[in-house]
């Protein structure tokens, strides 16, 4: 059998010493009805069949040229990164429950609270939630627990869609009510006309995404005063890349966010499909006791010298059990060590450049596409490195039609805002190169191929005060 | 040494970035950031340096026997990162059309189905990203289906007072009141407790088995059929199911949900606390509920279900799939362990975990349970050596650090005094598990004759014994210069 | 710059402690004449356009389905070889000159020479020479150094005849003779025939290749035993995978063989266009201080632990110079490492089965080509896990045919054996299924299209007593 | 513990090989293996411990620095791996014909236009596998160009005395006479002995420059001009490349024949000895006998020219290609530095030599050649230490490695005693610079107060100082059973 060491030797020889007569005999107290029959598998493969296989499926998914972001964004990784992050003292080590035989993972968790601080703006980090939209919705009850009265939460329509079905996944069952806050579909962006509609209501918090889901930069200073204004808590979200470039939520308004949180995939995680990310999140000093997951903090060992260790777990599942603030145990730990990897590599310079490369490429693909008759971008607000561009023709059609060409064009984003009709989000991170942009804009051009306006919309969707 | 403490103002890799990207001189600059973030700024090489010495500083399972109770930290396979690391699977957007991902849905897919005939229920959905969340997804699953039928007075969880701390605290999330059952001096729930607590009030009733005191529950069909009479959903927390690997299907004992822990049974690696993926099986009646995206097989076409397709379901828990990875690391495992592989994998679990309890109790240490069988673990107290030495669980955990092993859980699960809760796994020699046997006699040794020297421990690690109490006090949780 | 750490003012501080006004000043003793212009080679690449460069450059060769051998095999590597061997403390050191600091690679390397030993049954090991060709060139030099009076070695014509051609560079200048030993053409081996004309005439060794160079096994006992008769020394030359199944060069004939070299690619190291690989030779113990290359010995510390260290240094060229055994220096460590990790997770059970497995694979395709009418196996002994097959229309179009199938079909052997007309070398190792091997002849079947009966051959090849 | 410790019979990974491949019944007994041979029998999980945990015994250039003289050991980039080692190039068979190659041959060709133009040589050959079979193939080169001429009775080979041991090594391997000529006060070559050393029977000067005395050889043009007038030809052995990188080509200067180190100056990793590679660049009047195999471009298609394209070549000196994968890393590495960075990479090597020189000066060492410029390494002698104290240059070395540094190159040159030859490289920060400096002052106070306490080093390393002697005296080459 793969992976057991044991030779029948070995097997009599234990059985003997625990007095048993066959392997059988160690299942006696197993209630006789409840077994089960033989199991209904495949037969076992070697490995060099399992590799041929799966050398064989991913083949089979070939190779793709990709302009596709909305949550999940393909950048270059420097390949010391996985090349460290695999290796067998990080990669099979657990949870480091014994701090002293630990002290690699636990250091580099330090130095990614530290990072992601600094990087948010903010005072303290944990050390991963599962996901982007997961640590939305950890933040969300983060804030209802700290307001202590009030169970509603402010939602702008332009938070990732999906992101926003996950959180009410999550806090639904806790009777905390999501309200969506009505975003200006000529600007793509939450406007101070919808907050009016609020003002004066009780709300745990606003949340306020940056850059929302389509690309487009909020006002944040105008959002995060306006929540303070009215004693709301500031939930920001975040495209941790975006922050080599853009106002880290720290610095918000006049006191900055409260609660930051986002998908951390961009440092270092490869697209795979969809996972594993992780979510982080990052907190004013005085809530860092009302955060979910794990922390660690530096402390000294009994020679006074320092180390790490997990640290506030009175907040956590295995000490206050159902009191606990979140059931998050395993987490996403090695992505916050490629992550910590990530950012050490390209420091902050390197960021920057990674951002505002990011943001040209973007906008030399819109300028090209937006030359296109019968294309035109949505929105007017400033982006940082997606935009929803509108298609005179269906967009799905245009999509199938990139791929026959090797691209993945850009998501269909009808689904979730069917008031944008035949519109897709795209995507030029800093991967993409000029050959590469040129060739999506010509292939579009054909595929496109006759000229269109398209009407401007100018009303606020969906309708204010509408709620899930 | 921190990472910052390298760092030079100004140093940098420019290789890794863009050479000279033009400025963003089309965002206004209310939008845009002041000063870099406090980064440190290091070379590639130093960098390098910087994280393989601290990766060193680790056990692991690559370097250690690392027999942590509840945790399975067995042998991952080498071969399933290579695998599932190849470029294609990593490139793939998770929003790339399904014609761009029918390689890696397949593997999704028949990962799915060999789920559903290893734990015999009718349903699995892949997308919870650890053990916790598909716990979260199954009490969900439950409440969905009470209010489905209407049935909305059940707003209480029965959670034994063994389980894992993420039960109650998941049924909490859901929220649910948490009621805990007592255990009997045999290790097994308590009927009479559970049949005085169970009523229309009860929504479902949490187990996990073998149980997080390392015993098989004998009375299983009459636990879950105590639960079922009161009209409550029964929950099966598959963190243990490596000890009953093709011996028992919770589905066929009539459970209605169970999580399984891919990173525990199937052999994905814990990366020092994740990933890891928490799959959940559902019996017939939860089917409708099960959380998104499934994966479909239509003729010979692997496709994702969506909200369309799956309207009562109780929703996503991730924007996308899960975690692939490791997803497909089990399924690599799953591959090679085949057919013939997996209730092997339970009879060897099982054999040396019942191997190191009788020779550990060989050796005087005290089974918490000495007259049942070990399942995949079990529980030995310090207790008695704690009251004539003052030496305890964790100074014993912290002298094996010295030894060379990892030490087993401590103080879980909290019912027994002083408890080392020890899992060994199938991939260990028998060796492994003798030389460890002898270190806890030795230790043993030290107690007696020299206590001060254990509660010292540890001493041959980068770093002595750590002040908790001092880091909760006064947190440092970053680092904020020189 | 990539991978230079130095900010302007890290030299600025530098220079200031040289004493020195500027970098350009401490090359002042370079002679102005010899200063060269600036270089013109391509500007730089950032990782991310290397990257995509090189991944363009792997797409563009493809995969194949190989049916290639003729001294180097594709066998299935355990995944944890190379992700263990690449680890950075074995993968950036070097030498292990201070022993105390490399432990690591010397204990592996001890394990390493104590495998390859038990493996061809001898005695002793170095710890690698460059590859399996210039090993033979190193054992022949040994041999002539060891024997003191003859400069001349009969080597079979059977032997790879790529190795021929670089053993006479290598030794050529030492005015050592190579004296070819014929074949028997329909046999494919070296025979007794042969052997006589040689009789009574000094060589300090006769090379004995098992399996030779068609996939046919020799007469080892024989041979040896014929050489050891006429007091010349024995040069086994071996793939290391059939010792998994063939008697061990240790156990040839009365005595053994003294001294045994061959290609350790089969032993984890990947095809990779042919590099690198590793050369390995084992010996008698009386021969060890005549052996080039590293080796490592067992010894005590201070404290009387065991430990390892570089021993027998007094034969290399660091030491020795101009009367070193051999020139090595850098040797091929790392591949040793894959090599150690190979075995020891293979095991002796392992490698039996791979080499039986490789065995029947070969069996099983000749069985169904030979069943194509026109398709012949050339020779008559028993072969390990390649053979010469004989084909009546011109190879190279047959294997352009296969190569559009995707297939890697073999090696046309006329280039070095034009007496075998059109004729292939193939060899289906372990990671062949039944479904390739099948595919395999039906592609051939359909290009080979008729029948023919190839001429048996009666001649020894090259006619007896040529040489180089 | 050795892997054969672990070792259990009948233990194995089944998983590893083939299932139940038949039995070779077809092959005659007497062929056969009658007992496997005695490998040891260990799970993959006990494998991966062992080695995981031996590596971790290492000094590396990932875990330390490593300022080993002549050897260049530069930061390995990891991108260099990660690409060299793409699954489509690992598989590709050698005899694969070349429209299977041409990525890989791309790379190679451009490889070997890229040297040309760095060394100012007519022709590169890249299938040396290390220096010393650069060298060799050099060697033989030369001895060709001579007979091809008629030029019979040339049968020496002149060779510094601080020449690298593979250059004397070699040219005896070629069917030479070395003559070794000293070097001057000023580690500059002694130009009347070499003027007394050539003659018609000189076949060819071998050169090493800068040379291993870490300084520039200030009259390398006379000492060219000595030779070729001889009627000689001129070899310049490039390990120590990176320092002239962009300033000065040896083609340019008149010599013959070059080979350079790629795992030293085109940072490919050393892989705990090896693999290297040693191409060999040659001038136009050698370009006939340049070994094989090249590799050509003919129609934006690449070609490997043999014996048929190349009649005269000296042959070929492996099976194949040679170290194709560390000329596959060479090549990334090299496309990264690109134009602007091969000058850089000489001139920081030299900045950090120097000032590595300067500062171990002012902490009162020894530099072997004080009035000199450092090159890209430099020598220091402890000689007077050793007289005051008994502490070595090996001393030193050993209790380097307690302070985390691997010691630098000693005893060679032989030239100088108790020398330590130190190559910090351009990757190396001022920072660890700086340390290394405060650990030898640390150490140089040790030796004046405590002796005994550096003779004894190391301490903290897997095993104190080894016996060299007794390994040598009692050979224990192979583990012969329990
Ligand atoms: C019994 C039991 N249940 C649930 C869990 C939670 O799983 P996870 O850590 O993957 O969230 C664990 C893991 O620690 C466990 O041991
Ligand atoms: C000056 C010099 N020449 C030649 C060599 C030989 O190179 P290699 O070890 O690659 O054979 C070396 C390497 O040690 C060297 O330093």
């Amino acid at each position: 059998m793969p992976f057991i060491p044991h030779t029948d030797d070995d097997i009599r020889a234990m059985l003997a010493c625990i007095g048993a007569d066959s392997v059988e005999e160690l299942f006696d107290e197993i209630p006789a009805e409840v077994r089960c029959g033989e199991l209904n598998l495949p037969v076992a493969l070697n490995e060099m069949a399992v590799t041929r296989l799966m050398e064989e499926r991913a083949a089979q998914d070939g190779r793709w040229l990709n302009f596709s972001g909305a949550g999940a964004y393909e950048h270059h990784i420097p390949a010391a990164v996985w090349q460290l992050v695999t290796r067998g003292e990080l990669y099979t080590a657990y949870t480091p429950y014994q701090a002293e035989a630990s002290q690699g993972t636990l250091q580099i968790l330090y130095e990614f609270q530290s990072m992601m601080a600094a990087l948010t703006g903010m005072a303290v980090s944990n050390a991963t939630l599962y996901d982007g939209a997961s640590a939305l919705a950890e933040a969300v009850l983060m804030a209802v627990r700290a307001h202590k009265s009030a169970k509603r939460i402010l939602v702008p329509a332009t938070v990732h869609p999906v992101w926003q079905e996950v959180t009410r996944t999550i806090v639904g069952a806790q009777d905390i009510e999501l309200v969506t806050l009505p975003y200006c579909t000529e600007g793509g962006h939450s406007v101070a006309e919808a907050l009016a509609h609020y003002e004066g209501q009780e709300f745990a918090a606003l949340v306020i995404p940056q850059p929302n889901f389509f690309g487009v930069l909020e006002e944040v200073d105008l959002l995060t005063d306006w929540a303070h204004s009215q004693g709301i808590r500031v939930i920001a979200v975040v495209n941790p890349v975006s922050l080599g470039l853009l106002k880290p939520p720290g610095r918000w308004g006049a006191k900055g966010a409260d609660i930051v949180v986002g998908e951390g995939q961009p440092l270092g995680a490869p697209l795979s499909s969809g996972g594993p990310y992780f979510g982080f999140m990052t907190c004013r000093q005085e809530l860092a006791r009302q955060m979910p997951g794990r922390i660690v903090g530096r402390t000294l060992d009994l020679d006074g010298k320092p180390g790490f260790t997990l640290t506030l777990q009175a907040r956590e599942q295995h000490i206050r059990r159902g009191k606990a603030t979140s059931n998050i145990c395993t987490n996403q730990g090695l992505l916050a060590s490629a992550a910590t990897l990530y950012m050490a590599l390209l420091g902050p310079q390197g960021l920057a450049k990674v951002a505002r490369a990011c943001h040209a490429n973007t906008r030399a693909l819109l300028e090209q596409v937006t030359a296109i008759p019968g294309v035109v971008r949505l929105h007017s607000e400033p982006y940082f490195h997606e935009a929803v561009i509108a298609l005179d023709v269906p967009a799905q059609e245009v999509l199938r039609a990139l791929r026959a060409q090797g691209i993945v064009g850009g998501v269909d984003v009808s689904r979730w805002y069917p008031e944008l009709g035949d519109a897709i989000l795209v995507c030029a991170t800093e991967t993409r190169t000029p050959e590469d942009i040129q060739r999506y804009a010509e292939h579009l051009g054909r595929i496109v191929g006759r000229r269109n306006q398209g009407p401007a919309c100018t009303k606020l969707k969906p309708s204010a005060a509408s709620k899930w | 040494m921190l990472i910052f403490d390298l760092s030079q103002p100004g140093r940098g890799n420019p290789a890794l970035a863009p050479a000279a990207p033009p400025p963003a001189d089309d965002i206004p600059a209310a939008y845009l950031r002041e000063t870099p973030p406090g980064w440190p700024e290091v070379s590639e090489m130093d960098a390098v340096r910087h994280y393989t010495r601290l990766s060193q500083k680790n056990f692991s399972i690559d370097t250690h026997f690392y027999p942590l109770g509840s945790c399975t930290m067995k042998y991952n396979p080498r071969v399933a990162n290579v695998l599932a690391m190849q470029r294609e699977f990593l490139a793939r957007h998770p929003l790339a059309p399904e014609e761009t991902g029918q390689g890696v849905l397949a593997c999704l897919y028949e990962l799915q189905e060999m789920l559903k005939e290893i734990t015999g229920m009718s349903g699995v959905a892949l997308s919870p990203m650890a053990g916790a969340q598909g716990e979260f997804a199954g009490v969900a699953m439950i409440r969905a289906y009470h209010r489905a039928r209407g049935d909305e007075g059940r707003n209480e969880i029965i959670v034994p007072d063994a389980a894992h701390g993420t039960n109650p605290a998941t049924a909490a999330m859901c929220g649910y009141r948490v009621r805990e059952i007592p255990t009997d001096g045999n290790g097994d729930i308590d009927l009479d407790a559970l049949r005085a607590a169970v009523g229309p009030q009860t929504a479902g009733l949490m187990l996990t088995n073998p149980s997080t005191l390392g015993v098989f529950e004998k009375t299983i069909r009459a636990i879950q059929q105590i639960a079922h009479d009161a009209g409550a959903l029964t929950y099966y927390d598959g963190a243990n199911l490596n000890a009953i690997l093709g011996r028992v299907r919770p589905g066929d004992m009539g459970f209605d949900v169970i999580h399984v822990n891919l990173h525990k049974t199937f052999a994905t690696p814990h990366g020092g606390g994740g990933p890891g993926a928490g799959p959940v099986g559902v019996s017939e009646r939860l089917l409708p509920y099960l959380p998104l995206p499934l994966i479909a097989c239509e003729n010979a076409n692997y496709r994702l279900l969506d909200e369309r397709d799956r309207p009562h379901s109780i929703g996503r828990l991730s924007a996308n799939l899960g975690n692939v990875g490791v997803l497909l690391r089990a399924y690599v495992y799953m591959r090679m362990v085949g057919k013939e592989g997996m209730k092997r994998v339970a009879d060897i679990a099982t054999l040396n975990a019942n191997y190191l309890m009788a020779e550990l109790k060989a050796a005087g240490f005290a089974a918490a349970y000495p007259a049942r069988r070990a399942s995949h673990e079990f529980i030995i107290s310090i207790k008695e050596l704690k009251e004539r030495t003052g030496v305890s669980a964790m100074d014993v955990a912290k002298r094996l650090l010295d030894y060379g092993f990892h030490a087993p859980t401590t103080y879980f699960p909290m019912l027994v005094p002083e408890c080392l809760l020890i899992e060994p796994t199938e991939t260990e020699t028998r060796q492994t598990l003798d030389s460890f046997v002898a270190a806890m006699q030795a230790i043993r040794a030290e107690a007696e004759s020299d206590p001060a020297l254990v509660k010292g421990a540890p001493y041959t690690l980068p770093v002595r014994r750590l002040d908790d109490v001092k880091a909760a006090r006064e947190p440092d949780l970053a680092w904020r210069g020189a």
